[in-house]
């Protein structure tokens, strides 16, 4: 196993679900060592989230969790209970690092505020993802990735091609914890920010993360739009940007098109055999498209529905246009782009067995992204921390056992 | 497999720990299809003691839980939900027993109230293990091994022997969950007896089992002097006056033997060559015997010591005299005796491995007892059970995982 | 960058401070990366040409002002410096090699290989500085078939099967919140992969190259759907609010125009405490809904009941009555509310900056606070060329003749 | 209405057994409702019958006797004699289950072994209950309680840290639950038979039935090769947790903790004092590392109370607690009396005597069928006459033979 850019940094996670765990993980992957900790019996709620194996629900085998906790270091721990609260502090004083997103009243009420804790260890950098941050009206709301990704204005204006009558449908949550995983993103990448400030101090941060926030901050452009053009976000189709990016039905399939700028449209009028419609004022630059776009799109439509989906994508792409397939992800998981960069990897878990799972988004030439162990098991590593690291006995951990600390 | 005594008879058992599941145990090795109804997450209580391989803590490694819950299938269930209840209804209204052992008031309060599930499936028996039973002043009392045990009487008879001031040490509990076996025992016979009788009368019954009665039921010789000769027992050495079997050290371990009784004596002075002492008038008949008793426990010690244990049991054994060795279970389980009745059985366990088992304590010539598989893992049959008897989906099961149900 | 350890007293620097990153970036995605380094406190120096202005500069200028800033721009451009060199130039580039000896990241996020046709591959970079650290963003990776496809979040998204999830049941598939998700994400990976190399760089003296992919990155956020198809060879469709396993879970009609309220129940006991807070409608009783699982068989109906009891409510009005019970709830905010947001006022996450051009404006903060160090360096989004003056003359200690001179040959241009 | 019938209404069972685990086997099917005849002979009794005579006048009751054979009925064969054998063959004819205990084949011996009962009557149970097996090599050993607890490993576990061992509860532990594991295997095989016509031998182990009982100990051996020793009152995890002496002579209270939220209501119920404040208990782990100082601590709390002040101060704040009673308590205790464990049965020559019943209900059912004790041969007019159909001449006949004796 090669050095990893992280591979000095120690990582306390004491979070369930998806927003910290996923923190962790985006860590993890990089070499850092996460140690999860974990409720004694139900563990990460994660672990009863899908998909499962043929549909099965079984606590080590659901996807999720897969997923988001390979690379870590796994122990149950009770925190509620006192002995719990004792073992917690120790683990604490040797992290580098602690994730937690728990309600900050629970967080404060269980004594691990970042007051306390930095008295434990000065040096400590707590990451604190939450629902609407530390502070603020709402710091104590409940949240889930619904709540979150309406709550940020993604909703209102993620578009609504294809139902009858907009304005009779809800704003739209995006697909697949999106709402989580950014929070998760954004809360790994401000962590190590507050590891970089540590460097020149010495001490710790605490780092007051909003899901909320990171969710807005993906809408800054339509902000931005918003605050100084007024631009009207509205829920109809004309949140799109009529003539630049566009959905384009053919014989076979969807595609997905851009021209961005004139040169884009000229050479795309051009693969299209410079159609006269396309010549005429109506199209001439990109303000008239944008008012004329509806014809113009048909007029596109009438030639995309003459060609299959990959002739369409051939061409374009051959005039540097760019334009892709609408894919499922079973087209992704067999794209030859993919399979050629490596991205997808087969991990081996004791219960869940072979799977595919995504691999890295990036790669670091000299510090790669790594598989070093799967998701563990609740509890896997109850010996090796408490015993191997923290020097309980092994009857102090039958005797916490059966107290239900761990 | 040829049919076992119970084979067809459908138990669900809703229990935790010992009592409860000790009964199930008994009706399932004989054969009864026993459907564990564990909580979700932690599961039985008994997951969480020992012994555990190398003392290292696993829920699906207790060699209490192993031993207790072999040949049952294993669901999870929280009955506390409005689903989960629904589920108990069902699997209730398909069972012909129900063994729980939950707080009385619990049981009311959750809506399974004997009156409640007879309506539900009239032939149902139900059993129920409580520490003080369904009635009477102490029905509600929090309890354990311990406590049921000090309130039984036992504890106080237990002998406090070996030990400095015997009067000064506290009354004593059995080893292990004494009280617990005998209360899921007593619940065995119990539910057997109700099942019998609602073959006949085809209607089901509710079985009230006192852990505390059950415990001063061993005690009924105890109780009938008490009542009849209006003896008392103080906890002086153990043995009460005039119980003339005691142990006795030998040259190299200790033996438990019986002389008190005449023929005993007689066959046991002739053992040790009939040495003159034994002529004095002190030990001429069991009552004087008694009452000199520590004379003659002396002297015969005095012959014991001057030989090994296993001199002192042939001599018995020859003159047929009962003697055996005080063993240690490491001995039991290494004697010729248990390999010659196949007393141990090896059951292999997906997570604990192979280990060895005490099999049932008697033989069925007809109907043998018999391991069909090993303790369930947490869960294991939620699947078996819920959807292809209960006809859930498994999208469905998902649902009731997520939702904390199952 | 300052080694560890320092005293107390530098507790008010930024993480970043002495960090100086060279950035090619522009559009959304590149610009969102050294944005976030900006903001850390990393001085980022912005290059850019007349001939080769960041295409947002130009693009979307809805309201003509005589600066060469718009909002969207700004939105992603503040805290930097901008400079103009004509890298068509040999002397341009020789200009960038000077500036790369003296900084710690170089960052571009070209269509192709521009770099490399420029001579400022990581090779080169590594050779005139070995610990430079250089991070390429791309569409689909810089290496691999589609290496020189110049790509755009919704084809990134398209391709790795975001489209296809995302909308509502029936509907049709479209990018993310309207456009740029891919480009949002991929840039704070992005920043999160720099971050990573730094810290190495910190324990071994070593840089390195960071190749990122965004589809690579929406393939990583889709892990559920794609561990469902790898596991049990499923392929999910669209499912709008609805969520796999708790009902009720949607967005329900308020009273205001165009108002609506998100919803999520996950068990029996909020189930319960929903009820109460809707002050138990006889229908809450219906045996469909007893349990989990029915409410989660018959959500049709639930939702339609639900939503004849919010439709009487203001949204932040049903959030506030739910969540004092602990149900989980929130408005569905558009954008004027995002920025009205009373909770994200109250925690600073809007600032309002002087942005000449704009004038003073309210822009979107990052998602970012440290309990001990100052809010972060939100300076102006540069003009183009602001800051010739500081690279060149301060940086590279140029005279005033030879910067004249160099713009007259429009290499600094 | 039909939920009062009994379970064993019908079945009729052939007793040969003594002393006290065979005893208590049919005497639980007794009380379920079979017609138990107890066999015996005046050259034969029950040994029990002449233990601890004391005030009774009846010189074949004991008070032992009387609390082991309660609701069967007694008649005398002498089995050394072949026309003995032959009507207990009779009796076995019209009957369903035989036990016995002897220390050795003497069922065999007398003829009368599970191959030839099967043939006096096919579906016959024969329930045989021995200290080691009616296989192996101690099949012709007798054996006690005490010798299969020593043998089993108990008496190695029951004690004091660092105590020597000794039976549990001094005597008849295995007696009674290997005797209750007998009346469960006896059901079964009823079942059974009820089911497909079949009967079957049941052969007891005492020694198993200590094993049985001892799981986690000799899983801990097979496990991990580790003996265990005597733990007194203490639990693997719980602390406080044992049996702590109260006001009175020699009286004592059970206490047993098994989480903070218990401890904290435990300091509570005592006042809070100071000590429970200490480090040293402050959690479970440390309550548990430190229970003997703890132990000390709660022994002066608890000594200033009776075990029923105690008792009900803890209960009522929801911590698990109960007097250790002695034998005259439980004799006495008002909830056994409430729940009516004991039966009050007119013992021919004692008088009315409360007796441990069974120790279940049948909720709103019959509560079993409870006789006095026999005396020896009380009822051989029943069992001759009204069963075997013979005549006063016949049976008369039989008396001088000595077959009935």
């Amino acid at each position: 196993m090669s050095m990893q850019a992280l591979s000095s940094l120690k990582i306390v996670e004491w979070a369930e679900g998806v927003p910290g765990p996923y923190c962790g993980k985006l860590l993890a992957d990089l070499g850092a060592e996460v140690t999860k900790v974990e409720m004694p019996g139900c563990g990460d709620r994660a672990r009863k989230r899908g998909p499962f194996p043929d549909d099965i629900p079984h606590p080590e085998r659901s996807g999720t969790f897969l997923y988001l906790n390979t690379n870590k270091l796994g122990v149950t721990l009770d925190v509620r209970s006192r002995t719990g609260a004792e073992v917690f502090k120790r683990l604490i004083e040797g992290a580098d690092i602690l994730i937690e997103n728990h309600p900050p009243s629970d967080v404060a009420r269980l004594g691990f505020s970042y007051e306390n804790l930095k008295k434990v260890n000065p040096a400590l950098v707590m990451t604190s993802i939450t629902a609407f941050g530390q502070t603020g009206p709402y710091c104590d709301y409940s949240t889930c990735n619904l709540v979150s990704f309406h709550a940020s204005g993604m909703a209102y204006i993620n578009p609504s091609d294809g139902v009858d009558d907009i304005e009779q449908e809800p704003p739209l949550m995006g697909p697949a914890n999106q709402g989580d995983l950014v929070a998760g993103l954004t809360g790994a990448l401000t962590t190590m920010s507050a590891v970089f400030a540590r460097r020149m101090t010495g001490l710790g941060q605490h780092v007051d993360l909003s899901q909320q926030e990171a969710l807005v901050s993906m809408t800054r452009h339509q902000l931005g739009n918003y605050t100084v053009e007024q631009f009207p976000w509205l829920r109809a189709k004309e949140a799109r940007r009529p003539g630049v990016s566009e959905v384009y039905r053919c014989s076979n399939g969807l595609v997905y098109l851009i021209c961005n700028d004139e040169r884009m449209w000229e050479r795309w009028v051009e693969a299209m055999g410079n159609p006269e419609w396309a010549m005429t004022e109506l199209f001439a630059d990109r303000a008239l498209r944008r008012e004329n776009w509806d014809a113009g799109k048909a007029m596109v439509e009438e030639w995309t529905m003459e060609r299959t989906v990959e002739e369409v994508v051939r061409l374009a792409e051959a005039s540097r246009v760019p334009c892709k397939a609408i894919n499922t992800v079973r087209e992704s998981v067999h794209s030859e782009l993919l399979a050629d960069r490596g991205h997808f990897v087969d991990i081996h878990h004791g219960e869940a067995g072979n799977i595919t799972y995504p691999g890295a988004p990036y790669k670091l030439s000299r510090t790669p992204w790594q598989v070093n162990r799967p998701a563990p098991l609740l509890g896997e590593h109850n010996e090796e921390v408490y015993c191997g690291r923290l020097g309980f006995t092994r009857q102090d951990l039958t005797v916490m056992r059966a107290q239900g600390v761990i | 497999m040829s049919g076992q005594a119970l084979s067809g008879l459908k138990v669900v058992e809703w229990s935790d720990f010992v009592s409860g599941p000790y009964c199930g145990k008994l009706l399932a090795d004989l054969g009864a299809e026993v459907i564990k109804v564990e909580r979700p997450g932690t599961g039985d209580k008994a997951r969480s003691y020992g012994p555990f391989p190398q003392d290292i803590p696993h829920p699906e490694k207790s060699g209490l839980f192993l031993y207790l819950n072999t040949n049952k299938l294993g669901v999870t269930l929280d009955v506390r939900t409005a689903t989960g209840a629904q589920i108990l209804s069902k699997l209730v209204e398909q069972a012909d027993v129900l063994v729980e052992n939950n707080p009385p008031r619990e049981v009311e309060e959750l809506g399974f109230a004997y009156k409640r599930l007879s309506e539900i499936n009239p032939r149902l028996v139900m059993a129920s293990i409580t520490p003080f039973g369904q009635t009477g002043p102490y029905r509600d009392y929090r309890s354990c091994d311990l406590i049921s045990f000090n309130a039984s009487g036992l504890a106080f008879v237990n002998p406090s022997d070996g030990v400095e001031d015997p009067e000064g040490q506290p009354p004593l509990k059995g080893p292990g969950h004494q009280g617990d076996f005998v209360a899921g025992l007593s619940g065995a016979v119990a539910t057997m007896a109700a099942v019998l009788t609602s073959r006949v009368t085809g209607s089901g019954q509710h079985v009230d089992v006192s852990e505390q009665e059950a415990l001063a039921s061993i005690m009924r010789s105890y109780l009938g002097l008490h009542a009849i000769e209006a003896m008392t027992w103080k906890r002086l050495k153990g043995s009460i006056p005039g119980m003339v079997s005691d142990k006795y050290h030998c040259a190299d371990g200790m033996v438990y033997l019986l002389c008190g009784q005449d023929r005993f004596w007689a066959q046991w002075m002739k053992a040790m060559g009939d040495p003159d002492w034994a002529q004095n008038e002190l030990f001429q008949d069991r009552i004087s015997r008694r009452e000199n008793w520590d004379a003659a426990k002396a002297m015969i010690e005095e012959w014991t010591r001057e030989r090994t244990v296993e001199e002192v049991v042939r001599t018995a054994d020859a003159s047929r005299v009962p003697c055996r060795p005080i063993n240690t279970v490491k001995a039991l389980a290494n004697s010729e005796l248990a390999a010659a009745r196949d007393y141990f059985v090896d059951v292999d366990h997906k997570e604990a491995g192979t280990v060895k088992y005490p099999v049932g304590p008697f033989k069925l010539s007809q109907t043998p007892w018999r391991v069909q598989r090993p303790a369930p893992l947490l869960g294991e049959h939620n699947e078996e059970v819920y959807c292809n008897r209960l006809g859930y989906t498994r999208q469905e099961l998902t649902v009731m995982r997520a939702g904390g149900v199952i | 960058m300052s080694t560890g350890g320092g005293t107390q007293n530098t507790v008010q620097k930024l993480p970043l401070e002495g960090i100086r990153v060279i950035d090619f970036t522009a559009v959304w995605a590149g610009p969102h990366v050294t944005q976030w380094l900006a903001v850390m406190g990393a001085e980022v120096i912005k290059i850019e040409s007349r001939l080769r202005p960041d295409m947002i500069r130009a693009y979307w200028n809805l309201q003509s002002t005589g600066h060469s800033i718009n909002s969207e721009f700004a939105e992603f451009n503040y805290g930097k410096k901008g400079c103009t060199l004509n890298m068509t130039q040999p002397r341009a580039r020789e200009i960038v090699r000077e500036l790369v000896g003296i900084s710690d990241v170089v960052t571009e996020n070209f269509g192709g290989a521009v770099m490399d046709r420029w001579g400022l591959g990581y090779a080169e970079l590594a050779a005139i500085k070995p610990d430079i650290i250089m991070y390429a963003g791309s569409g689909f990776g810089r290496t691999g078939p589609y290496k020189e496809f110049p790509a755009f979040a919704g084809i990134a998204e398209a391709f790795a099967g975001l489209c296809h999830l995302n909308g509502y049941p029936g509907g049709d598939p479209r990018p993310m919140a309207t456009f740029g998700y891919a480009d949002v994400t991929s840039a704070e990976h992005g920043a999160l992969a720099i971050l990573a190399a730094l810290h190495h760089r910190e324990e071994t003296g070593e840089g390195q190259y960071i190749d990122l992919s965004m589809t690579e990155v929406v393939s990583s956020l889709l892990f559920q759907p794609i561990m469902d198809y790898t596991m049990n060879g499923r392929v999910q469709g669209r499912q709008g609010n609805r969520d796999s396993v708790m009902a009720p879970h949607s967005c329900y009609r308020c009273r205001g125009d165009d108002e609506w309220v998100a919803i999520a129940v996950s068990s029996d006991e909020e189930w319960r405490s929903f009820c109460d807070a809707m002050g138990n409608p006889a229908w809450t009783g219906d045996e469909r809904f007893r349990d989990a699982l029915g409410r989660w068989r018959n959500q049709d109906e639930l939702d339609a009941l639900i939503g004849d009891w919010t439709r009487n409510h203001a949204h932040y009005e049903v959030a506030e009555m739910l969540q004092r019970v602990g149900v989980m709830a929130g408005p569905s905010l558009k954008m004027e509310e995002v920025i009205q947001d009373r909770h994200l006022r109250e925690r600073g996450f809007h600032l309002d900056v002087d942005q000449p051009g704009l004038g003073t404006w309210c822009l979107a903060a990052l998602p970012w606070r440290l309990s001990d160090v100052p809010p972060g360096n939100y300076e102006h989004a540069p003009e183009l060329g602001e800051h010739n003056e500081y690279v060149f003359g301060e940086l590279l200690s140029m005279s005033a003749e030879e910067i004249a001179r160099l713009e007259e040959e429009q290499v600094i241009y | 209405m039909s939920t009062q019938k009994l379970p064993l209404e019908g079945v009729r069972v052939v007793d040969f057994t003594a002393i006290w685990a065979g005893p208590h086997v049919t005497q639980w099917l007794a009380v379920m409702g079979a017609d138990v005849i107890k066999i015996e002979s005046n050259i034969r009794p029950d040994a029990e019958r002449a233990a601890f005579i004391r005030t009774t006048t009846e010189p074949t009751m004991s008070a032992v006797f009387a609390a082991l054979n309660y609701a069967k009925k007694a008649c005398t064969l002498n089995m050394t004699n072949p026309k003995g054998r032959d009507l207990a063959r009779e009796i076995i004819k019209v009957s369903d289950v035989v036990a016995e205990n002897f220390g050795g084949a003497v069922m065999d011996r007398w003829g009368l072994g599970y191959p030839e009962l099967k043939r006096l009557k096919s579906d016959i149970i024969l329930y045989s209950g021995s200290g080691f097996g009616r296989t192996g090599p101690y099949s012709e050993l007798p054996a006690f309680a005490g010798i299969v607890e020593a043998l089993g490993g108990m008496c190695l576990l029951n004690g004091y840290l660092g105590s020597e061992p000794l039976p549990m509860a001094t005597r008849g532990y295995a007696d009674l639950t290997s005797a209750q594991h007998g009346a469960y295997a006896i059901l079964a095989a009823l079942y059974h038979r009820s089911k497909t016509g079949e009967g079957q031998h049941i052969d007891l182990s005492m020694t198993e039935v200590v094993g049985a009982l001892l799981p986690e100990a000799i899983m801990d051996y097979t496990m991990n090769d580790r003996v265990p020793r005597p733990q007194g009152n203490r639990d693997v995890a719980m602390a406080p947790h044992g049996c702590y002496r109260c006001q009175g002579d020699d009286e004592w209270v059970a206490i047993a903790i098994s989480n903070d939220e218990e401890w904290r209501a435990f300091c509570n119920a005592m006042g809070n004092p100071e000590w429970t404040n200490e480090d040293r208990f402050r959690d479970g782990l440390s309550r548990w590392k430190n229970q003997e100082e703890l132990d000390q601590l709660v022994g002066e709390w608890t000594g200033n109370r009776t075990r029923f002040e105690a008792t009900d101060i803890l209960q009522k704040a929801g911590v698990m607690a109960g007097p250790s009673l002695k034998v005259e308590d439980v004799a006495h205790d008002p909830h056994l009396a409430e729940r009516g464990f004991f039966v009050e049965l007119d013992q021919p020559g004692i008088g009315v005597l409360p007796m441990a019943g069974l120790p279940w209900k049948v909720v709103d059912g019959p509560r079993g069928d409870y006789e006095h004790s026999p005396a020896l041969g009380e009822h051989n007019d029943y069992v001759f006459k009204e069963l075997l159909k013979m005549s006063d001449e016949e049976m008369a006949r039989l008396q001088e033979e000595e077959a009935i004796l």
